[in-house]
């Protein structure tokens, strides 16, 4: 069956798949429809109406993340009536809100902050009794600031859909919408197993890393990809690192990898044992029963003989090796080279088993 | 794994058993309860502890710890009498169907009740719905394995899998959730006693004599050599005389640490490689600081046989260095020549021709979100899944497998069975998750969790401090009383120093995996005065 | 208009007495035990039969009670009147004189129903067996050809059903008047192994309570279209979801099914055929938006009621993601009638576009407030001013606000206009549910705007910007006008929100939430004016603008005022003007509601 | 309260869409729902608590705080709107000397409003616990209160 269609978006003629919805073929048609609650990884949830599109013969202005493109549809995304309503969307969110982009963490990653410039807002046609909220500090990972929240559920989505913790929800209605853990409570106190997955996916300051704030603006941290060194799953993420220290971590479904874009509490924010002074810098040797500073050459030289002379005097398998299910590849494959070539025995092992 | 981790999500059924995935793997937990409220996925779990994944299950079979082999067994009994194991499989692509078939003759459902003291009728019902599905998976972890029977458990978990036909087809599959970032690629690695890479035996001439020329040495040793604990054992009995451990704990993560410092301390020469100055390395005559997983270039291996690139981000601290760039240089000191590397890739290249399921990869390829093995050539895809369309060996062999009690039975004197394992916050000895702030912070100190039941029978309350020994020693720790554990066990994360639960724990080996009985041992608890 | 009841065997007179709210709050019940008590007293328990019924409609002059087959229709009854009807009427035969309905234009008084000028006009389908049957009876509803319609439907094909409800021309009563027969055909074409049809009883509109009359009065006739309906799409389950503030009407639709499935009308194989249909009630728990379809669905799942954008329809994926079929109350009790009349029959009634009756709950400043159905296309003035008996205090008409929240008014200007769908919308109100709230000259257009305003606001899921914060937005700006605060270029951004606002928002609750400033700003920018520029409440309804100074030009020095105060605030002597003692005054408005001749600035 | 609740849940199936009605039988026992309750229920749905919560606080029904021995309701509809209901609903407030959704500190009454009862022909409208008093004065409300149970 084929499964394609053809559309019509601002006159122009697209081709789109079954399947798809309207967002998607503009996105893949490079037409770039403003977004706030939607999120790749998440179900469509058609609350922000930043993303509605007129379509001719349907009635009302219908979201294009939620609606399925159908063959001979004709759109159009960026009609001065779609401009208005947006650019008022934008302008509420900023009126009842805290949206100070000096003081934010997000600055320059905000979706919020973009979407605002991209329609041209320069003032605030609304004044509002707005009365800021308490933040929820109460966490020494995550910092929740409700001012800066825009109930665009893209957290609650991610904790609910994605990760299927039900830690966080949406409470109340209508404009006293907030988020909110079970009762209400702060989120230390909650079922919260940190896995950031909500913080990934604020699209604005309302939820932020705590460890790393004020560690560096997002334009001056190195991105450099890799793999996770705790469990077995294998997490690809990203070290952000300013000045030769890592000061957050992050991941995104693009980098492929089985995590998907998700992490857990450790691989997010259990990196921080890299920049713990207790690190050993240099070589330790044992004199006179205490161990002290020395320099590879001594303690290497150390090493080497110490191994030669039992290998000699007592054999190879007199000597052992414990690798390391926590290093790489690579030196594992060593470590068992170095036993068996170097040494001449099979007496190597690691903790798989414990 | 035979499968991926992303096939999780679109499994009819999950067996899913000695694995409290939600704390241990996260991440794959996701992929699991997705797959659960998204109506596909039907989960049962096995496991003696009420783990939180259990909210989401179908069947929740709660056996006592050590009787895996007994309940799995049961399945299988039931499965086979009702005649609902997939015939045509199990008669084209398997062999010793009857060994099993009349080894789990006498596993009825009122049998394993005694013994594991799930109800017969949960017993019936699991096998129904695990047999009905199209596609059904088994994961598991170090719940089944850490027995003195943990091979046997494994087989039987292989059994039940090719019995309803669920190896080799998507969704499906044994799964074994692995621990640590690279006890995969460890294990590929030859970081074993009685393989090579690619579990090439040392047994095997040609493979020796492959191995040797391409290291350049005249022979390899022939003889498998010993396991961790045995190596332990061998130094306390004076029989191993010099010991180079990289980047391991064994005085928090080894069984009967009395005995493991026992052993440690009559060593000759001790050379502790690693991050942090750790309780082993402590005892060491010579500690070489190592750079960690940030500040080198490498690869890790994932429990899908995913082989991911490590990427250099930042320097080491100080003088520190990779642990291949020190092995290169001790091995020059000795007189080796072949062992100087220019870059980890240059290693990875080396190991690639000498390892037939990586021979197909390189760093360029891995890229682009790695490479699963087998990949033996260089336009090999990686491999979703294993044993296809045939098992590796051939045919699928079962495995007539009786069940045995664990070595260690409770007393009077050791009334309580003592489980031990992990929690979310903290990553198996605590060497890096004790030192990070936010992660110690949830979870800064070792519990007892302990039923309500016994807790009043010892009049014991919860948040109150209480001692907890074995014949091998003891700890203090708080007590959680809670409907965690089941009445008559115990449950002790071992990642705390201070209150090591390996101080409890028995030496006693599984014959052929060499595995520690770390989820029974006999114990008892009082309260501190 | 009435139904062929059905009385006892051996009995000759029924006496029907409304257990409506109104009724029902009034010693409905005391009535009821004293009746048969007295009848037993004279002798008559056998040859009179007492009956509880659903609403009369009278409510305004409730508690009533009806003697049948005559049709006598007593008012004001109170529990002690109750020995004199039994006595003078069902012994002596006698009507109670001063029980009777007394017409205010004729001051005659009336002897039957047959007769008021309040039933008089109306044509009632909806409410064809409200008040006339007892609802927790089946063998009532049956008796007046109940089922029937049922019966009927199932010996047709699934299409025949379709193309007669779509030749009948009915269209949804819930508000959107979308035609009921297209949209079952929409259900009907879904391909599933489970469909729904779902009975919306959430009334929500604050001032409409025709749902409620009906389920509390005729549940059966409900049933009985959701049978015909289901049948229809092919569905074998379905939903009636009341909310939770209707008790009554829950226990009544739950006594309803569970006789109907005795019969063996529910259940497995209903009427013998070989269509199954179950039907369960779901009670809501105080959510207006939950009247919208996606958010009821949302609702019935356990979910908040927060609405989801359509496509997908809930033809296509409704409840648990099965084809469903929405249909408010008032349109289901029409269906049996559709059937066994048949379509063309139905479409006779009403206008072109608008086909049959509709049922309005009539409140507001009107003397006869209660449940009116008259054919569509009735024109207002006779809504009011016959029916409705005309304004109340013979005050004047300002307007008339239909379709609640979602609605707008029409001013005195269009007070002719013909009640129907296409003649609504163009005068910028709706028809909505039917409510009918009348307004004069006291009350105040901003205040009213303001008070849906509130009441959306509250109501918003808060799901979409322009509904959560939109309606805040302007009812903060109304909330300014009406204390004196406000400029024009607020009421100029005011307008403008409003268009935002409805267009913008995801579902029906944010598109129509601006229809009551719209409209109000419409046809009585005066008032807005008025408050803004001259600092003014001209219905003196809002607090804030009002001076609570007696005008002593317009006082007619009648003293009414004085009596009316509750705190002793106004003196007043014969032939002067009263005064009012600003220190004690608490501005309660009761002079104000009080002065007949608006002599209270 | 654990039995009331194993009494409740037996009467419902124990998936999603049972929250709802599980949660008011809840309420009609209690009178409220408490975080244990709403914990409870969430099990029983095979839901997780916060979502039970979000839901509960989602619907105007529900109460998260031990109610009165007496329930006043004022109605807030259009038509009681129309007739002077927000005045009704003032008097009772400053009688009770509590806003909207309180309890008096003696835990007499509580005051709620409803968005409409459907008794528009009764404007303005007030109920104390099911008895419906229509038409209602202001000087009427010291007298309803005086006569209602302690």
């Amino acid at each position: 069956m084929d499964d394609k269609l053809t559309l019509t978006i601002n006159g122009i003629s697209v081709r789109g798949k079954k399947g798809q919805t309207v967002l998607e073929v503009c996105r893949e048609n490079s037409i770039k429809v403003p977004t706030l609650c939607f999120h790749p990884k998440m179900p469509p949830y058609g609350g922000c109406r930043l993303c509605i599109v007129e379509i001719q013969n349907m009635r009302g202005l219908p979201p294009s993340c939620t609606t399925p493109a159908t063959d001979g549809m004709n759109i159009s995304t960026h009609t001065d009536r779609l401009f208005k309503i947006r650019r008022t969307v934008l302008e509420l969110l900023l009126a009842y809100g805290d949206h100070n982009c000096l003081m934010c963490e997000k600055n320059s990653e905000c979706e919020l902050q973009n979407l605002v410039y991209e329609h041209g807002i320069d003032t605030v046609r609304y004044k509002t009794n707005f009365v800021p909220k308490p933040l929820d500090d109460s966490s020494s990972m995550i910092v929740r600031d409700p001012n800066k929240c825009v109930l665009c559920g893209r957290c609650v989505r991610g904790c609910l859909s994605v990760q299927v913790n039900g830690v966080i929800d949406i409470a109340a209605r209508g404009s006293d919408s907030f988020i909110t853990t079970f009762n209400g409570g702060l989120l230390n106190d909650s079922n919260c197993a940190f896995c950031g997955e909500c913080v990934a996916s604020c699209p604005t300051g309302a939820l932020t890393q705590k460890q790393s704030r004020f560690k560096g603006r997002p334009w001056e941290l190195k991105k450099v990809q890799t793999t996770c060194t705790y469990c077995g799953v294998g997490c690809q993420l990203e070290l952000n690192v300013k000045d030769n220290e890592v000061v957050k971590v992050t991941t995104d479904p693009e980098l492929g990898g089985p995590n998907q874009g998700s992490l857990c509490v450790k691989g997010r924010f259990g990196n921080d044992f890299i920049n713990h002074p207790d690190r050993l810098k240099v070589p330790l040797v044992k004199k006179n029963g205490h161990l002290q500073e020395s320099t590879w050459d001594e303690a290497l030289k150390i090493v080497a003989d110490k191994m030669g002379s039992i290998k000699k005097t007592s054999g190879p398998d007199s000597l052992a090796f414990f690798s390391s299910a926590r290093t790489t590849n690579e030196e594992n494959y060593l470590v068992s080279k170095f036993a068996r070539a170097v040494i001449g025995t099979n007496n190597v092992d690691h903790c798989a088993r414990l | 794994m035979t499968n991926s981790i992303e096939e999780l999500e679109n499994s009819d059924v999950i067996l899913l058993t000695g694995s409290n995935t939600r704390e241990m793997h996260p991440v794959i937990s996701s992929f699991i309860k997705r797959g659960v409220v998204s109506g596909k996925t039907k989960l049962i779990v096995a496991d003696p502890r009420r783990i939180d994944l259990v909210d989401f299950a179908e069947i929740w079979l709660r056996q006592k710890p050590g009787s895996d082999v007994a309940w799995l067994n049961g399945l299988m009994h039931v499965i086979i009498k009702e005649g609902l194991y997939a015939k045509k499989y199990v008669e084209e692509r398997t062999e010793d169907f009857e060994a099993l078939k009349k080894a789990v003759s006498t596993y009825t459902p009122e049998r394993v009740e005694e013994i594991s003291g799930i109800p017969a009728a949960d017993i019936i019902a699991a096998a129904r719905l695990y047999a009905a599905a199209p596609a059904a998976a088994i994961a598991y972890a170090m719940g089944i394995t850490q027995h003195i029977n943990g091979t046997d458990a494994v087989k039987s978990v292989a059994n039940l899998s090719m019995l309803c036909g669920n190896i080799g087809i998507e969704s499906g599959g044994v799964n074994p959730l692995r621990g640590q970032n690279n006890v995969q690629g460890a294990c590929d690695m030859g970081a074993l006693p009685n393989v090579l890479t690619a579990y090439q035996s040392v047994t095997l001439p040609e493979v020796r004599e492959k191995f040797a020329k391409y290291w350049g040495v005249s022979s390899l040793p022939e003889k498998p050599g010993l396991t961790i604990v045995e190596t332990i054992d061998a130094a306390a009995k004076g029989q191993i005389k010099g010991l180079f451990i990289v980047g391991e704990n064994p005085m928090i993560s080894d069984p009967d640490l009395h005995h493991v410092e026992e052993g440690l301390r009559k060593l000759d020469f001790l050379v502790v490689q690693d991050i942090f100055l750790t309780e082993t390395a402590k005892l060491a005559d010579v500690v070489l600081p190592a750079a960690c997983f940030a500040e080198k270039e490498g690869t890790f291996s994932n429990t899908e046989r995913r082989v991911q690139r490590v990427r250099k981000a930042v320097d080491a601290p100080g003088e520190a260095k990779a642990d291949w760039e020190i092995m290169g240089e001790i091995a020059s000191r000795m007189g080796y020549k072949n062992m100087k590397y220019a870059s980890a890739e240059a290693i990875f290249d080396e190991m690639a021709k000498v390892t037939p399921s990586y021979a197909g990869m390189t760093y360029a390829r891995l890229d682009d979100g790695g490479l699963q093995w087998p990949c033996p050539t260089a336009d090999h895809p990686g491999t979703k899944f294993l044993h296809k369309e045939k098992f590796v060996r051939g045919k699928g062999k079962f495995h007539a497998i009786e069940w045995i009690p664990p070595a260690e039975p409770t007393d009077s004197e050791y009334p309580l069975i003592l489980i031990t394992g992990r929690v979310l916050y903290q990553y198996h000895t605590g060497t890096m998750t004790r030192r990070s702030e936010g992660l110690n912070g949830c979870a800064p100190e070792c519990f007892v969790e302990i039923n309500p039941v016994d807790a009043q029978k010892l009049g014991i309350a919860n948040g109150e401090m209480v001692k907890v020994s074995s014949r091998r020693g003891n700890l203090t720790a708080k007590a959680v009383v809670g409907e965690m554990t089941d009445v008559g066990a115990i449950f002790i994360p071992f990642h705390y120093f201070e209150a090591a639960a390996n101080n409890l724990t028995i030496a006693a080996l599984d014959p052929q995996a060499k595995i520690p009985e770390y989820k029974v041992c006999a114990v008892k608890v009082e309260k501190t005065k | 208009m009435e139904p062929a009841i059905r009385i006892q065997p051996g009995k000759d007179r029924q006496v029907l007495v409304c257990r409506g709210t109104g009724c029902e709050s009034q010693k409905a019940k005391v009535i009821f035990d004293n009746l048969e008590k007295e009848l037993e007293k004279a002798g008559l328990s056998g040859s009179v039969e007492t009956k509880y019924t659903g609403c009369h409609g009278f409510c305004q002059q409730g508690p009533t009670i009806m003697v049948m087959p005559a049709g006598t229709f007593y008012c004001n009854v109170t529990p002690d009147d109750v020995a004199e009807i039994v006595q003078t009427d069902l012994k002596g035969g006698q009507p109670v004189e001063r029980l009777l309905f007394l017409d205010p234009k004729t001051k005659d008084r009336v002897l039957t129903f047959r007769d008021m000028r309040y039933f008089n006009p109306q044509r009632r389908i909806v409410l064809r067996n409200c008040g006339f049957i007892n609802p927790e009876d089946i063998e009532d509803y049956i008796a007046v050809g109940g089922y029937d319609g049922a019966k009927k439907a199932l010996s047709m094909t699934q299409q025949q059903v379709i193309d007669n409800m779509k030749a009948s021309g009915l269209r949804g009563r819930g508000g959107a008047g979308f035609p009921t027969g297209m949209k079952w055909e929409f259900a009907n074409r879904s391909v599933a192994d489970q469909k729904y049809i779902i009975c919306n009883a959430d009334e929500g509109d604050p001032g409409a309570f025709m749902d409620r009359a009906v389920l509390e009065g005729d549940p059966h006739s409900v049933l009985e279209g959701l049978i015909i309906g289901g049948y229809a799409i092919g569905a074998t389950k379905s939903y009636i979801y009341v909310r939770a503030e209707y008790p009554m009407a829950y226990e009544r639709a739950i006594i309803a099914i569970d006789q109907a499935k005795k019969k063996g009308y529910l259940g497995k194989n209903i009427f013998g055929s070989s269509h199954d249909f179950e039907i369960k009630v779901k009670l809501g728990a105080g959510a207006f938006v939950c009247g919208e379809e996606t958010a009821l669905i949302a609702s019935i799942e356990g979910k908040r009621g927060m609405p989801m954008p359509r496509p997908p329809f809930p033809a296509v994926k409704g409840v648990f993601g099965k084809p469903t079929n929405i249909n408010n109350v008032e349109t289901l009790a029409n269906i049996p009638v559709v059937m066994t009349k048949g379509g063309e029959w139905f479409a006779s009634v009403g206008t072109e576009k608008s086909k049959g009756t509709k049922v309005f709950a009539l409140a507001g400043k009107i003397t006869y407030s209660g449940l009116v159905e008259v054919p569509m296309g009735t024109p207002l003035r006779e809504i009011i001013e016959e029916v409705g008996g005309g304004i109340l205090n013979k005050r004047k008409f300002k307007a008339a606000q239909t379709g609640g929240p979602s609605g707008g008014c029409i001013p005195a200007a269009h007070f002719d206009v013909p009640m129907d769908y296409e003649n609504l919308t163009q005068l910028g109100a709706i028809m909505g549910s039917g409510g009918l709230i009348v307004t004069d000259e006291t009350t105040c257009m901003v205040d009213m705007a303001k008070f849906f305003l509130t009441f959306t606001q509250k109501e918003s899921c808060g799901k979409c910007v322009p509904c959560r914060l939109g309606t805040k937005k302007m009812l903060e700006i109304l909330t300014d006008v009406t204390k004196g605060k406000a400029t024009l270029e607020d009421l100029d951004q005011l307008v403008a929100l409003a268009e935002d606002v409805k267009n913008g928002s995801l579902c029906g609750l944010g598109q129509t939430a601006p229809n009551p400033v719209l409209s109000t700003v419409r046809y009585f920018r005066d008032e807005y004016e008025a408050h803004i520029l001259k600092k003014e409440c001209p219905a003196r309804v809002c607090v804030r603008l009002i001076k609570f100074q007696v005008n002593p030009d317009k006082c007619k020095k009648c003293g009414q005022c004085a009596s009316a105060c509750p705190v002793e605030a106004i003196t007043w002597k014969k032939k002067e003007a009263a005064l009012i003692d600003s220190e004690k005054c608490i501005k309660c408005r009761s002079c104000i509601l009080a002065c007949r001749y608006n002599s209270i600035d | 309260m654990k039995e009331k609740l194993q009494e409740i849940f037996s009467h419902h199936h124990g998936t999603r869409d049972a929250l709802i009605p599980v949660l008011q039988d809840i309420q009609g026992e209690f009178g409220y729902l408490s975080p244990d309750a709403m914990d409870a229920a969430a099990r029983f749905c095979r839901m997780s608590p916060v979502e039970v919560y979000g839901v509960a606080t989602f619907y105007a029904q529900f109460k998260f705080d031990p109610v009165g021995r007496n329930i006043i309701m004022v109605c807030q509809g259009t038509a009681c709107h129309v007739m002077g209901g927000a005045r009704i609903l003032e008097e009772v407030a400053s009688q009770l000397q509590v806003e909207p959704g309180q309890t008096t500190t003696d835990g007499r009454f509580t005051l709620e409003t409803v968005a409409c009862i459907g008794a528009c022909a009764l404007a303005p409208a007030m109920f104390v616990n099911k008895d419906t008093h229509g038409r209602m004065k202001p000087e009427k409300v010291a007298e309803i209160l005086n006569g209602t149970g302690n």
